[in-house]
Formats: C-alpha cells, structure tokens, sequence
C-alpha cells in the first residue's frame, strides 16, 4: 500500500520531543548562568568548598506574569532561539500531520487506518504494548486541532512571556506537552494512551506550578497531578480488565475482538459496564467533570496560554477522545452510556451556574470549559460521538481564543484578573475585542458560527437518539442559555461601561503586540468558518465532518451496537423546533446579560442582596471544594498521623521494645539469684543433685 | 605368695601410652627444680620452660599417632578420641603458657609454683580425658582440679581471688563427694569400675533397670555437671573465674572444660544409649537451663571477665546440646565445639588482658570505651572473637553451633535447636556491647594505653584469631578428624 | 571469551572476591591519606562493576538453568560445597549491587570524614557478602553471606551514624538477626530431611529443589524462612527498624540499605522459600498479599506524615516493596517479572533518592522539610535531577517505576483483582506524599537565610547521579533487555512451582522419617 | 558377715551427715571436716563391696580416695589460712563480694 508520507507519521510526536531537548539543552546552558547572575547568586558548579559569601541576595519579587515584570532587559540571544526553536517544531509536526492526513483522505473510506509499529515497548509472557502510532479519521482531527491550537499558542506565548525570567524552562515544558498530547491521541494501544495521559498531566502540574514561588501556583499543580491520578487509578484498572478480557491493548485487536468474545459469553454486559466505566473514571479526572473537576478551576494559576492550550483546548478533551476511541465498549452496555450522558449534563448545568457569579475573568471561562466539556460527553453519552468529536474541535477554536483574548486583557492590564476592575476597553483593544466578540457569539451559539451547528447538532442528537431523552435535551438547552448569559455578562463588564480601571493601570493599557493579535485573528476565523464544515443535512450542508469521522465509528456501529445514532430522522421539522427553541433561550440569555449589565447596572447587586444566601453560594463554587478538604484530605492526614504515632511508634514498637526490657529485666533477675553465699551455692547444688537422681529414678521405674 | 610377675612388656606399653603426660609431668618437675636454682630475674626463662615442655608433649601425643593403644590393663586409652582431647588440652595450655610470659610480668606470677601448677593440672586433664577406669576419671578429676584450686587463689595479696577460690574449692571438695558417691554406687550394682566393661554389660535389664546404679549414674552426672558447670550446679562459676587471675580465668574456661566434657562424653556415648529415655529428658532440661541461665544473666554484666564466665555457662548449655542429640553426629559436634570454644575463650581472655590495666574493676566495660579506633587490631581481634563467640558466620563459632543444632536437629530435639539459637540470638547482644563501647561510644580523651604485648603474647592472640578464621572458612579437615575420633571410641 | 583462563571459569569467585582483595589492599594504606583510600576503594567497585558487566555479555537469555556455574567441595563429608552460580532471577539483582557501590562510593567522598579507612574497609566486606548473597546457590553458603551482611552494616550505621545510631544498629542487627536464626533451624531439618529421604547429604539448592516435603512440615518450615525474610523486606508489621536504621545512617549506608540489603528479602523468598515449599507458599499467599496491600497503603500514608525526609523516603520503600511482594506472590509470569524488576527500580530510585537527601544534609545538616523551601531557584540543577527521581519514584510512565509497577499489578490483577485494586491507590498516595515534600522542599519562596548560599551540585555530585538518571529512562522506555533476560528462568520457576506443589501434594514418596513424625506430631 | 545393704545403708548415712554439714553450718572449718565425713563414708561402700565381691578394686580405690581427701584438705587449710589472714574470719556467709 503506498503509504509514502505516512511513514514520517512518526516525525509528528517527534518534533516537539527533539524542541523539548533542545531547548532544555538551552535552559541548562544558556539560561541557567544569566538567571544566576541575575540573581547575584555565585556562578554554577565550579566552586565548592567555598565559604558562603554573604553577599547581597535579591530577594526575587515574586515572578509577576503579565507586562509589570522587573524593568527592560536587552533580551539574550538564547531567547531568540527558543522564541522560534519551540513554535517551529509544533509547526513543523503540524505540517507533517497535515500532508499525513491528507494522504490518508486519499485513501477510499474504509482503507483510512495507518499503523505503524516503532519497537515493543512492554512484553512480558502473552503481553505485548508496542509503541506505535494509529493514525485514522479520528486520531487525525485530533492531531490537526492539537497540532494547529497548539502551534498558534506557541506564537501567542513568545509574546506574552517576553517579559518572564525563565523563558526557556517554559517552552520546554510546553513542547513536552506537546509530545505528551500527540502521544496520547496517536498511540496505537491503551498502555501507550496512558503514557500519554499521565505525560500531560505531568506538564500540567509543571505549568500550572510554572511560578513555583507562589504558594496557590504550587498549590494548584500538585492538586491538579493528584485528582488526576485518582482519574488515572480507574484508567490503569480499566486497562487490566481490557488485557486480561481481551488478550491484548491495541485499539485494533480489542475492537475486532468485540464480537467473537460477547457471541462465546466472555465479555458479558456486566463486564463491558465494569471496564467503561473504569475508563470513565479515567476520563472525568482528565476532562474535570463531576466529581474530580475542581482543579480545572485553580488550574487557572498557570500563565493564561498554558489555560488556553492545556485547560481549554487540547489537554481536558483527552477523556472525549478516549470516550469517543472506545465507543465500541460504550456501545456495548447501554446503563454505562446513561452514566456518561447523565454526568455530562448535570457537569454542564452544574458549572454553568457557577460561572454566573465569578468575578475572576479566567475563573468565568475556566467553568465554561467544564460545562462545554460536560455537552461533548453528554453528546457521547447519547450515541453522537461523532456530535462530539465536532464540538471539542469547535470548541477548541473558540475557547483557546476566548482565553489568549482574556490573555492579552490581563497582559495590558498588567496582570488585572479581576473584572469588577475592568471596564470599557474596547477603546484600547480593539482586535482582541472584535476576535474576542466573535468568539463569544460562536459559544453562544448563535447560528451561522461554528458554536451554533456542534452545540446544536448534540442537542438535538440528545433529544433524537435512542440512548438520549427530552430531560436531557431540555438540560443542555437550559445550560446553553445560562452560558450566553455569563459569557456576555463578561463582555459587558470587560468592553463595554465605564472605566473602573484604576488610573495608574489605565495609563499604560495598550493593544498587545502583533505576536498576540495574529493568532487571535487566526483564531476568530475558524470560530466562524469551523462550524461550517459540519452543516447538518437539514440545513441543506451534506455534513462531511460527519462523514470524515463516519468509517471509525460505523464500522463499529456496525459491529451490532443497538441502532446507530444516524438511525431514521423523525422528522425536519421537529429537528426546526428544536433548533429555534436553543436559538431563542441563547438570545433570551443575551438579552438579560444586556439588561443587567448595561442597562441597570445596580441590578446585579440587588439581586445578590435579595436572595444573599443563595448568592453566597454559588459564588463559592457550593463549597465543594471546602467539602472535599474537610471530608477526603483531612480525614486521610489524621489517620495517617494516627498510624504513625500511635500504631507505630506506640504499637509496633511499643511491643519490640517492650520484648527487649523484658528479656533484660528477667536477665537482671536471674543475675540476682548468683547472691555470693556458698551455702547457697551448696544448696542449689544438692537440690540440683536430688531431682536429678529423683527424676531418673522415677523414669526408669515407669517405663 | 607367689611374688608378682613383672610384666615388663605391659609396663613399657603403659609407659609409652601416657607419654605426653609424663613429659608433662617431667617439665613441671624441671620447672621446680629450676626455680631454686634461678635468681630472681631469670624466672621468666621458666615460662620458656614450661612453653617448650607444653611443646614437646604435644609431639610426643602426635608421635603416638591415632592408633588404638591399651595401658595398665585397661585403665588408660589412648585411642582417636584421646588423641583429639590431648591436642586440645595441650594446646589451650600452650597457649595460656604463652600469653603468660606477658601476664605474669604485669601480675607478679612470676613464681615457679605458678607454671608447675599448671602443668601438672594439664596432666590431670589429660589422665582424666583418656581414663576409661571411673578410679583414673577420678584421680585425673582431683589432679586437675587441686591445682586449679591454688592457681585461683594464687593472688595472696587481693581479698576477691581468695574468696574466689575459697568458694571454687569448698564446693569442689563437696562436688567430687557426689561423684566418688556415684562411683561407689555403680561399682556396687556392675562389679567394675571399667567403663568399657559396664558398657557391655549394659545390655541385660538387670543393670540398666537396677535403681543403685542408675542413682549411681545420676550422682556421677551431678559431678560432671558441676566441672562442666552446667545449671544448677554453676553456682561458682561467676566467683571463680572473677575472683582468678584473668590468665587462670582462660585457662578454666578452656582445658578443664575440655577434660571434663572429654570424660562425660565417653560416659554417656558408651554407658546412655540403653537408658536413653531417662537420661535424654535429664540431658535436655540440663541443655536448655544451662544456655537459658547463661545467656540471661550475661545480658547486663557490666565486668568483662563475669561476662564471659556466664557465657562459658552458655557455652557449656550449647556443647550439652550436642550431648543430648548423642550419636556420631553429637559427638562429632561437641568435639568440634570444645577445639573451638577453646581457641575464641583463649582470644578473648587474651585481649581484654591487655587493655585492663588493674585487675579487679580494670575490666569495666567502661575501659574499653574508644580502644577501636585508637588501636586498630586489638579492637579488631576481640572482635573476631566476640562475633565468633555469638556465632555469626563466617567464624569458627558459626560452624560449630551449626553442627551443635543440625546434630540435636537429626535426632528430632528440634525445640531445643529453636532454643538455642534464640539463646544465641539473645546472647548478640551482650556479645556487641563491647563493641558499642570500642566502637561507637563517644571516646574519652585520654584512653589508657594498653599494655605492650610481648612477642610469645602476640603470636598466641594471632594463633587463635588464625584458628577461629580458620576453623570457619575451612573446617572440613578438623570436622572429620573429630569425626574419625569418635567413630574410634564407638569401635 | 577473554582468553584470561581466570576470568573464563571463574568469573563469579572472582567478582566475590574482589572487594575482599580491596579491603586488604586498604590495611597497608596510611589512615590520613583519606584521597588515596577513597580513589583505591573506587577503583576497586569501578573494575568490579566492568567484571559484572562480563557476567551480562555471557548471560545466554534462552536457558533457566544456572550459569557461570563454579562448583568445589567445601565440607565434602556432609555435602556442603562453594556452588556459585547466576540466572535470570539474580542476575539483574548482581548487576544492581556491583552498579550501585562504585556510586556509593563517589558519594561517600565528601559525607565520610571520620575514620574513613575502616568506612571504606567494612563497605568493600559489605560488596563482597552481598554479591555472595545473591550468587551462591548453595543453601550454606547462601546462609554464611547472608549473615555476614550483617557486621558491616551495622558498624556502617553504629559509627558513623546520627544520634541514636547505637539504638538503630543494634535493632537493625537483632531484627535480622532473630529472623535469620529460626530460618537456620528451618535449612537444617530440610538438609536432615534430605538425608532421611534419599541417603545423601546435600545443601546444593538444585538438588533440594526436586525433593518432596510433606505439607505439614512445609508449612513449619516455610513460616520459619518466611519470618527471616519478612524482618528483612520488611514486609507490614515487622518494619519498624527501617525508619530508624535509615534516618540513622550516613548516606551511603543508606542507600546500600535500600538498594540491596531490602531486595535479599523479596530475593529470598523467590529463590528459597516459594521454590522450596510451594504447597505452604500458596496456602500462606492469602496473608502475604493483604500484608503486602496492607503495606503499600500503610507505608504511604505514614510517609505522607514524616517530618524528616530520610524517614519519609524509608517508610515510601515500605510501600514500594509491598509492591514487589504483591508481584512475586501473584505467581504468575508478568507478576514475578515486574516484582523483579521493580526491585531493581526501587534499587535505582530510592537509592537516587537517598543520594539527593545526603546531598542537601551535606549542605544543610538537617534533613527535617522545614528547614528548607524555595531551593529550585537556589539550586537548579538539583531540582531537574530531584524532579527527575521523584517522578520514577511515582512510578510516572516514561520512567522505570512505571513499567515495574505496571505489570505487577497486570500479573496480581489476574489472581487477586481486589488487592491489586486497593493496591492500585498506593500509586495515588505515592504521588501524594512525594509531590508534597517536593512542593515544601523545593517550591515556594526562599525563608530560611542559609538557603540562599547553598551551592548547586558540583562535578562529583553530577557524576554519581547521571548514571541513575540514564538508567531510570532507559528501563522506562525500553526494558526489553531487562525483561529478555528473566523470561526463561522465571517461565521455568512458574511451571516448577506447580509441578513441586503437585507432587508435594500427593503425598512424598518417602514415608515417614523421624522428622517428618515430628513436625506431623506438631512442635 | 553383715549383709552389704546394711554397709550401703551406713555410707548413705555418713554421706548424709556430711552433706547437711556443708549446706547448714557457717564455719569453714566444719565444712571441711564434713566433706571429709562425706569422702569417708564412701570409703565404708567402697570397702563393703570389694570386700563383699572379693575384688580388690575396692580397697585400692579407698586408699585413692584417702590420699586425695589428704591432698584436698592440706590445700584447703591452706587458703583458709591466707584468707583468715586478710579477712580475719572464717564465717562462710562474709564472703559476699563476689555476686551477681
């Protein structure tokens, strides 16, 4: 088969695996002596032995992000190279999987699945993990948004970081992150996923901790690794029972095998349910969604590029990819598919009420993201994988956007997060706002922009399909009407209104520098063209998202799941009614987010006054939070100084202890028995000599 | 009446078969005679002496060979077993001689009597390890043991070494009563005193069933048990050997020891296996008290000598375990033991010589304190031999405690096993107190300088330490020695 | 070949008794010349390590049987002999002791001032005895070296030790000690047992292996093996010496501790107890695998607690090895495998770890996290290669933590899928207790004084902890090698240990000897 | 002739004597008067069964046992003496230094 560029495909991961040596070859060389001297810290390695010279130590202000960093420095030369080593090799990877996946679109539809096997990574007795790479419809959309998002950050960042001490150790980590996510969404088999899974986690818990002397950055990043360990746990037993039911990890094998194994009895419905809802688990520690969401939002302690890239665009929709991977297993148990669509949409309920109140502008789209992320499982949940697969590449767009824009806000507003102190900047920024706008009107959903078609197309998949149900429908359509209202009532209190920024910060607000704009305007354009790639029938498109992604899921739709999602149409016009109604609660959204904060901007406050209880609330995220570190973290760390003091050191211990004065004290009063009298002595003797003649003589008498 | 034909041929052969004691006996003869002629300063060429007759009896015993050879009508032996104990003896004597060429210089026994004695309880060691007559067990019990007697209380001048003998004799004299009473009695119930003979006889009922004789029996076990001071009848042990000069201490703790297990065991190889019920129960309680007692008492002992007399209590527990399992392996194991024994008991007594520099409260565990840095080998060798003592491979200690324990092990007294080696896991750490203080314990400044060794003194410290080593890593040819002298006695 | 007739038959007498010739070596060295004594003891574990590298040229990975086999009569008449040999089960834990000292020692070089000739003295014996350990395949022999560990370290932690050093020594000592004496009982009734069956004396592990117990007396003695090597892993309830003998330590006697002398425990108990009596192995696999579970979550949660960073890492080895019992006992293919092989990530990582504790005690004199905070900015190449080790120690994937960690619960999952459940949140709590300590050592802002002086690791430092960091990537992305090289003789100990089970269950051949009476009519 | 159980029975009686001698009283002297009482009433068994047997075993082994009580009391004095000298008594129960 002549696959030509697809055997490079491996070149994808490759690039930024190569930008993270270089440019760590780069941080510990070049970086690390000018931070040093910077720093007036003695010059690395070399001297030891040294008396420590007391000299004059810089207590280094705290790494402030945004433009208030530590004067003008003649920028190095290393950071030059970095500036374009990092995003050079995300592009060059992005080019790669471009050509990669081009040549595979020109392979007839059922033929468009590449793998290729680099070397056996884990092989012990029947098991066998290689490390190789599948590239197929679904695996290659991901690796174009992962890719493309990714490269435009990267650009962005070189901007926004300028002003950042360690330039270097940041693009290293981000394009560690990069060659963790390709991992993830091109690897062949679970094992080489979960590599991957836990990669990007561990470059989340580096960004995120990115200002490690902040206490709340470092905070947030061990918080974040660890929830996402617990997703992880579920992820590695969901593993076990795929090998030890299946034989095997590769996506190909496990698939093919589906329906040898049900027809023999092995892989009953119980055990299907126990493994996808291991995986689930996996899935709602990576994609913050009910209950292991809550370090999304401290995430957001991290440079605002790492939100947009890690929090918002590639990162969190792993566990859809991995949802959407393994749709064959969904499919095969119906209460597992339930669970999905349940928690997906009471996560995009959930969190779109809480973004109502935030004041944190970061903080408001951090729980857009989870509430966006709960309509992608909710649209898995329901069957519509492919639905799905559309909104996380649409949402991609105009959340990344919706982040570098709050991005470049913050960074002229030299690190101001906090909208109550914004206020009519449209008139300093005016790209950001009109990209910002766009992005906002295509989350909102309303029609024409890519939003409307992936978020519609999943409501009325969740009324239209079998596995889904009105409740569902009316759910989602509720929560998009909740996410126009906090997404405008941002746009209100950031753009437009009176200025409440304070002055000294007002003088010095300025519209970001090209390397921010370009990607943001990249961005605002595929948020409006994205959508139109995936115009469902009724509206006259022929949907070739769909269709693209068609040949890996109905292949497997084929496989006897019950009833495929693009089962029979009840009818046009209902899908119309549907579609109206979501239009009509997004405006209605609009219209009280407009007549809150524009017209009676006093409103907002009484209301809170009015019902305070509920306000308070809400506004701290139901307390969930606090619930987890009093009931889970306080809980494990007293029990655990319970064991230590008392079952150890007292228990344990006491015992060991306790034989070894024993032994000694009965030695001290055996010792006393010597008491030096020779009459005594004589005694013991004779008595000695009694019994023993006694005793023989007794023996000897009874046989 | 007819006169006494003179048998000129048993003679001589009875002659040639106790050569290495007479040349014992001739050297401490010489010795006196040479202590009236020398003047004061030449007395330390008597130790000299005394080493080379040591010496030339240890040849002699070698000339004879292992070879079975009979004396006066039966009332010696020189057989492989003989041969075995002899060498021992001697060479625990040898080695006591040499190390005190530096002690006697140090502790004023620098007296002709001192060596005589010596040598002359060395030669009721030896009659006693090769008498199969209960009459020369006991005349080689008495040589042995007035001697000792003396040897104790040799320090005129210090109130404890008087006492130490004091209470060493009385119970002695009371001890050999049992024992003459045990005699009395089995001499009564079998008609002989020959061990071999009563051996044989012990097969018709009659015999072992007869209450005078087993009581005869027991009471010849209580004498033995208080030589080998097992418990109870140990009682003495601590006050002996703390009260005796340290040289007399090792001494003690060795040779005699050695002779007295030497005649227990061929009693109880050749005269116990008909009346094994009785007796194995007797053996056993004996074993596991002796090591219990030993070890415990040892645990909080904070003088070096009464230390290392509660673990020679221990020890003897340990070597009456290989007499309870019995058989060739038991045997075996206990001869082994005892050589063994005799080399660490020697070593350790030797170093803790030097670095005391007063008798009585010099051997405080305290004086020891940061000797293991300061003088690398002293610190060294004491502890080869405490290790050796606790029975950690690869010493020779390891070695003869595996045997000890695999023999009790072959014949089912597993318990026992268990209790020994948790005795010996016990005894680790008193045996490693020393070794905290050399070692560990922050180090005075000024630490006594131990005493200069002479060059005899050294070379029997390194003699052992050779042994000890080499006993652990190559006891392959020592093992089947022991074997092949017990595979003679049962012959 | 090398042609050198030596090291052609002898290569593994050689590798034993090499440290040996270096410790005699040292005795004619003058005690002040502490550079010449640290570069003569480094040279001797650097050419010991080149030798070892030998044993894995010649390796053949296709058979179990041993190999580099030497056997000589040691004690003829009772069939004890010096019978040394190497297969797929020890090799890697040989490489792991003859890898790990040349880097002890390089450690040593700065954290030993006093006494430094008797320091490098006692930790040439400890090479010897630990090489011994895991070579001889003698049940004497094996019993001598392993006793003879003991000495050396517990002068290491005696003298040089912190305060209660003495305390420590001593526990560790009587600890081992205790265990070690009832399993001598054990090898001596199965070496008489041996005898009674088939007229011959013999301590050679080979021929033991195919020699029947009855099941009761399995049972005995496979609780008195069990006792020493569970004092030595430590297994849960008897681990109480471990933090105390760690946090006493100096740095290099540490690491020895973790690398090696804890591995003789699980190593134990596949080569002697599991092999010998598999009938009580399997009935007594219930108990181990909770006490294995138990102590993951236990030595997890009790670390995440620690104040002291040495006791922290001591009780997280509590929990890495409940790891490897857990792998060893699911008795399957991939279980022993990644058992196994996590011994030798453990060796690596907790090793590394200890090294990066002395390299801040060094500097700071106190190891309590309190003391410290904001050293990533202070001390940049430290925090990469801490970073690097804390990770391996989480077991993140990437790194050889993962892998060993991995199939040993693939392997316990198939047979105990409930334990290797609880088990699997050990790895939550890894990360937990690791990435706190990490956090107050490292992040945050700089508070105390002295902090802002310390100097980054120096030449020496980076020299010892780069082969760490090479090997714990190198077993993390591709283990192969190291699997290669275990699968036949642990394929053959699996299929063995059922055979021996099923034999033993039938009834041994022998009838009743007296032992076998004995143990029927129960102590 | 007397039976020999009746020579038996005085030597046991002797014996007895002698051993409460040791273990009861206090003076030195006593004690060694009374191991020799014990060493003599072996001699009367060892005397009663050679003679009853017509070995001459027995008789041999009394005068052995004679010489030897000889020996044990000249050394026996002889420490008492020296000991007398330094602690001015010869009370048994003083010599407590030596203990534990």
């Amino acid at each position: 088969m002549v696959s030509g560029v697809l055997d490079y495909l491996w070149l994808v991961p490759a690039f930024p695996l190569l930008g993270v040596i270089l440019n760590g070859v780069l941080a510990l060389i070049a970086e690390r002596p000018f931070l040093l001297k910077e720093a007036g810290l003695p010059p690395p390695g070399g001297s030891h032995g040294h008396p420590s010279r007391g000299n004059s130590h810089a207590t280094e202000a705290p790494g402030s992000h945004g433009s208030g960093a530590s004067g003008p420095h003649s920028a190095p030369v290393y950071r030059n190279v970095v500036a374009f080593l990092a995003p050079g090799a995300v592009g060059a990877s992005f080019v790669v999987a471009l050509l990669c996946v081009l040549s595979l679109a020109a392979r007839p539809p059922e033929g468009r699945t590449f793998v290729q096997i680099l070397f056996p990574w884990i092989q012990s007795g029947s098991f066998l993990a290689p490390v190789g790479f599948q590239l197929d419809p679904l695996s290659s959309v991901m690796a174009l948004v992962v890719t493309g998002v990714g490269f435009l950050i990267h650009v962005y960042s070189v901007g926004y970081m300028s002003h950042e001490r360690a330039f270097a150790r940041y693009f290293v980590y981000l394009n560690l992150f990069m060659f963790a996510m390709l991992m993830l969404v091109l690897a062949n088999n679970y094992l080489l996923m979960f590599v991957g899974w836990e990669g990007v986690g561990l470059c989340s818990y580096l960004l995120i901790g990115y200002w490690y002397e902040k206490q709340s950055a470092s905070d947030a990043g061990k918080k974040a690794f660890i929830v996402n360990r617990i997703g992880d746990f579920g992820f590695l037993l969901g593993v076990f029972l795929i090998f030890w039911t299946f034989g095997s990890v590769s996506f190909t094998d496990v698939f093919a095998r589906i329906p040898l194994l049900r027809d023999s009895g092995v892989l009953t419905a119980g055990m299907a349910t126990a493994i996808t809802l291991l995986l689930f688990l996996g899935a709602t520690g990576k994609s913050a969604q009910i209950p292991l969401y809550v370090w999304l939002p401290d995430a957001m302690e991290g440079p605002t590029p790492v939100s947009a890239l890690i929090h918002a665009a590639t990162m969190v929709t792993a566990g859809v990819y991995m949802v959407a991977r393994s749709s064959a297993l969904f499919l095969l148990s119906p209460d597992a598919m339930s669970v999905v669509a349940v928690i997906g949409a009471a996560t995009a309920i959930f969190s779109a009420t809480i973004g109502i109140c935030q004041t944190d502008i970061k903080r408001v789209l951090a729980y857009s993201t989870v509430s966006q992320l709960g309509y992608m499982f909710l649209a898995c949940g329901v069957g519509a994988f492919a639905a799905g697969i559309f909104h996380l590449m649409t949402h991609a767009f105009f959340k990344a956007l919706l982040f570098l824009g709050s991005g470049s806000v913050i960074h002229a507003l030299s690190g101001e997060q906090d909208m109550r102190k914004m206020g009519g900047v449209r008139r300093y920024l005016p790209v950001t706002f009109v990209t910002m706008f766009a992005a906002t009107l295509a989350i909102s959903g309303i029609p024409g922009l890519s939003g409307f078609f992936s978020k519609d197309e999943i409501l009325w998949q969740s009324f239209s399909s079998p596995h889904g149900s009105p409740a569902l429908w009316f759910v989602g359509a509720l929560a998009a009407g909740i996410t126009a209202f906090y997404m405008f009532r941002l746009v209100f209190l950031t753009f437009y209104g009176g200025s409440r920024m304070d002055p000294e910060v007002e003088k010095h607000v300025h519209e970001s520098p090209w390397t921010m704009t370009v990607p943001l305007s990249i961005l605002a354009v595929l948020s409006v063209a994205g959508g139109w790639v995936g115009i469902p029938a009724s509206l006259g498109g022929d949907n070739r998202f769909e269709e693209w992604l068609a040949p890996v899921f109905r292949s497997v739709a084929a496989a006897g799941a019950h009833g495929a999602a693009t089962g029979a149409h009840p009818s046009v016009s209902l899908e119309f009614g549907l579609m109206g109604i979501s239009v009509g609660v997004a405006l209605a959204g609009i219209g009280i987010a407009y007549f809150l904060y524009r017209l009676r901007t006093s409103k907002p406050a009484e209301i809170a006054r009015r019902v305070p209880a509920l306000y308070d609330l809400v506004y701290h995220k139901y307390y969930v939070d606090e619930i987890y570190e009093w009931a889970v973290v306080r809980r494990v760390v007293d029990g655990s100084v319970w064991l230590w003091q008392m079952f150890d050191a007292l228990f344990i211990d006491g015992i060991v202890n306790g034989i070894a004065d024993g032994v000694r004290s009965a030695g001290d009063r055996v010792r006393r028995l010597q008491a030096g009298i020779v009459g005594g002595y004589a005694f013991s003797l004779l008595a000695g000599a009694v019994l023993l003649v006694g005793y023989i003589l007794y023996r000897s008498m009874v046989p | 009446m007819t006169p006494i034909a003179m048998d000129t041929g048993a003679l001589v052969r009875g002659l040639y078969c106790i050569l290495p004691e007479m040349v014992v006996i001739g050297t401490a003869i010489l010795v006196l005679l040479a202590d009236l002629l020398l003047p004061e300063e030449g007395k330390k060429r008597l130790c000299h002496l005394s080493v080379a007759g040591v010496a030339a009896a240890i040849l002699s015993a070698l000339w004879l060979g292992p070879g079975k050879i009979e004396g006066f009508s039966g009332m010696i032996v020189h057989d492989g077993m003989g041969l075995f104990f002899t060498l021992t003896i001697l060479a625990a004597a040898l080695l006591t001689l040499m190390m005190a060429t530096g002690y006697s210089e140090w502790e004023g026994t620098q007296k002709g009597e001192f060596y005589a004695l010596i040598l002359l309880s060395t030669s009721g060691m030896l009659f006693m390890a090769e008498g199969t007559d209960l009459m020369t067990v006991f005349l080689g019990l008495e040589t042995l043991s007035i001697p000792i007697y003396c040897l104790v209380g040799f320090h005129r001048g210090r109130m404890r070494s008087l006492e130490g003998a004091m209470k060493y004799f009385l119970l002695g004299a009371f001890s050999s009563g049992f024992f003459l009473y045990g005699i009395a009695l089995m001499y009564a119930a079998a008609g002989t005193t020959r061990i071999p003979v009563i051996a044989s006889m012990m097969r018709d009922a009659r015999l072992y069933g007869n209450p005078v004789f087993l009581a005869g029996i027991g009471l010849l076990l209580v004498g033995f048990a208080f030589k080998v001071s097992l418990v109870p009848f140990h009682m003495w042990t601590p006050d002996a050997y703390e009260g005796a000069p340290t040289l007399v201490t090792a001494f003690m703790g060795a040779a005699v020891k050695a002779a007295a297990f030497a005649a227990l065991l061929r009693v109880v190889l050749l005269t116990f296996p008909a009346i094994l019920p009785a007796m194995s129960g007797v053996l056993w309680v004996l074993a596991a008290l002796t090591m219990t007692v030993g070890n415990f008492s040892a645990l909080l002992q904070n003088n070096m000598k009464r230390m290392l007399a509660y673990s020679s209590i221990a020890h003897a527990g340990y070597i009456l375990v290989g007499l309870t399992a019995g058989g060739v392996a038991g045997g075996q194991a206990v001869l082994f033991y005892v050589l063994v024994y005799a080399f660490m008991n020697l070593g350790a007594f030797g170093v803790i010589m030097l670095v005391a520099q007063r008798e009585d409260d010099g051997y405080d565990i305290d004086n020891f304190a940061g000797i293991g840095f300061r003088y690398p080998v002293l610190g060294g060798l004491l502890s080869l031999f405490l290790v050796s003592l606790a029975g950690i491979p690869p010493t020779a200690g390891f070695v003869g405690k595996f045997y000890l324990f695999g023999a009790a092990v072959r014949s089912g007294y597993v318990g026992l096993a268990v209790l020994g080696v948790l005795n010996s896991a016990v005894s680790v750490y008193y045996y490693l107190r020393p070794v905290v203080s050399m070692y560990m314990a922050p180090a005075p400044e000024g630490i006594p300088v131990p005493r200069p060794p002479r060059s005899a003194f050294s070379f029997a410290l390194c003699a052992s330490a050779a042994a000890v080593l080499l006993l652990g890593v190559m006891p392959a040819s020592a093992l089947e020695f022991a074997e092949r002298s017990v595979l003679s006695l049962l012959m | 070949m090398t042609g050198v007739p030596l090291l052609d038959q002898h290569l593994l007498s050689v590798l034993i008794g090499l440290p040996l010739v270096g410790a005699a070596a040292l005795l004619f060295l003058p005690r002040e010349g502490h550079r010449t004594i640290r570069n003569v003891t480094f040279l001797f574990t650097l050419a010991e390590f080149l030798l070892s590298l030998l044993v894995v040229a010649r390796f053949e990975s296709g058979t179990a049987a041993m190999q580099l086999v030497e056997s000589v009569p040691w004690i003829p008449r009772y069939g004890i002999g010096y019978i040394v040999g190497v297969d797929g089960i020890s090799l890697w834990l040989l490489m792991l002791t003859t890898f790990i000292m040349p880097i002890t020692i390089l450690s040593a070089y700065s954290s030993v001032q006093k006494h430094v000739k008797e320091f490098m003295v006692f930790m040439l014996i400890l090479a010897t005895a630990m090489v011994g350990v895991f070579v001889a395949t003698d049940l004497f022999l094996f019993y001598v070296f392993w006793e003879m560990v003991l000495i050396p370290m517990y002068f290491l932690i005696g003298v040089w030790g912190g305060e209660r050093r003495i305390y420590a020594a001593i526990k560790f000592f009587l600890y081992t000690f205790v265990g070690s004496v009832l399993m001598l009982v054990a090898i001596l009734a199965l070496y008489f047992h041996h005898y009674a069956v088939t007229g011959t004396y013999t301590t050679d592990l080979v021929k033991l292996y195919s020699l029947t117990i009855p099941v009761k007396m399995q049972f005995w003695l496979f609780a008195a093996f069990f006792l020493a090597f569970a004092f030595k892993v430590p297994m849960f309830p008897f681990h109480t010496w471990l933090p105390d003998a760690h946090t006493e330590a100096p740095t290099a006697g540490s690491v020895i501790l973790a690398a090696v002398l804890l591995k003789m425990g699980t190593y134990g108990f596949l080569r002697f107890a599991m092999a010998l009596f598999p009938v009580a192995a399997s009935d007594f696999t219930p108990l181990i695998v909770t006490l294995a579970v138990i102590g993951i979550l236990y030595g997890a949660l009790v670390a995440m607690v620690q104040k002291d960073v040495k006791r922290l890492v001591a009780y997280s080895s509590v929990a890495h090895l409940g790891f490897v019992m857990l792998g060893l006992f699911a008795l399957n293919l991939q279980g022993i495998e990644g058992g196994i092989l996590q011994m030798i990530n453990h060796g690596v990582s907790t090793g590394a770890l200890f090294l990066v504790v002395g390299i801040i005690y060094e500097r700071r004199h106190t190891r309590l996290i309190s003391e410290f905070g904001g050293l990533s900015r202070v001390l940049p190449v430290f925090a990469f290669c801490f970073m690097v080790i804390t990770l391996s120690s989480i077991g993140l994937p990437g790194t050889n933590g993962f892998v060993g960690e991995f199939l040993i619960m693939l392997g316990a999952f198939r047979t105990h899928m409930w334990h290797t459940a609880v088990a699997a949140t050990g790895v939550i709590f890894a990360a937990v207790y690791m990435l706190w300590m990490f956090q107050r050592v490292m992040y945050g802002k700089v508070t105390q004084e002295e902090n802002l002086r310390l100097e980054d690791m120096n030449g020496r430092e980076v020299a010892y902890m780069l082969p760490l960091l090479l090997l714990v990537f190198w077993i993390g992305v591709y283990p192969q090698p190291f699997l290669r090289r275990m699968d036949a003789s642990v394929a053959a100990f699996v299929t063995r240990f059922e055979a021996q089970k099923q034999a033993a269950l039938r009834g041994s051949p022998a009838g009743e000897t007296m032992l076998v009476r004995y143990f029927d009519s129960g102590k | 002739m007397i039976e020999p159980p009746a020579y038996l029975l005085l030597s046991a009686i002797l014996f007895g004597i002698g051993v409460v001698g040791v273990v009861a009283r206090r003076n030195i002297l006593i004690i060694l008067m009374s191991v020799e009482v014990m060493l003599n009433g072996v001699n009367v068994a060892f005397v009663a069964v050679g003679s009853y047997l017509g070995d001459a075993t027995g008789g041999i082994f009394a005068f052995m046992v004679m010489t030897v009580a000889a020996a044990e009391a000249a050394v026996g004095l002889a420490l008492l003496i020296a000991l007398y000298r330094i602690r001015e008594t010869i009370d048994i129960t003083e010599l407590k230094v030596l203990k534990w």
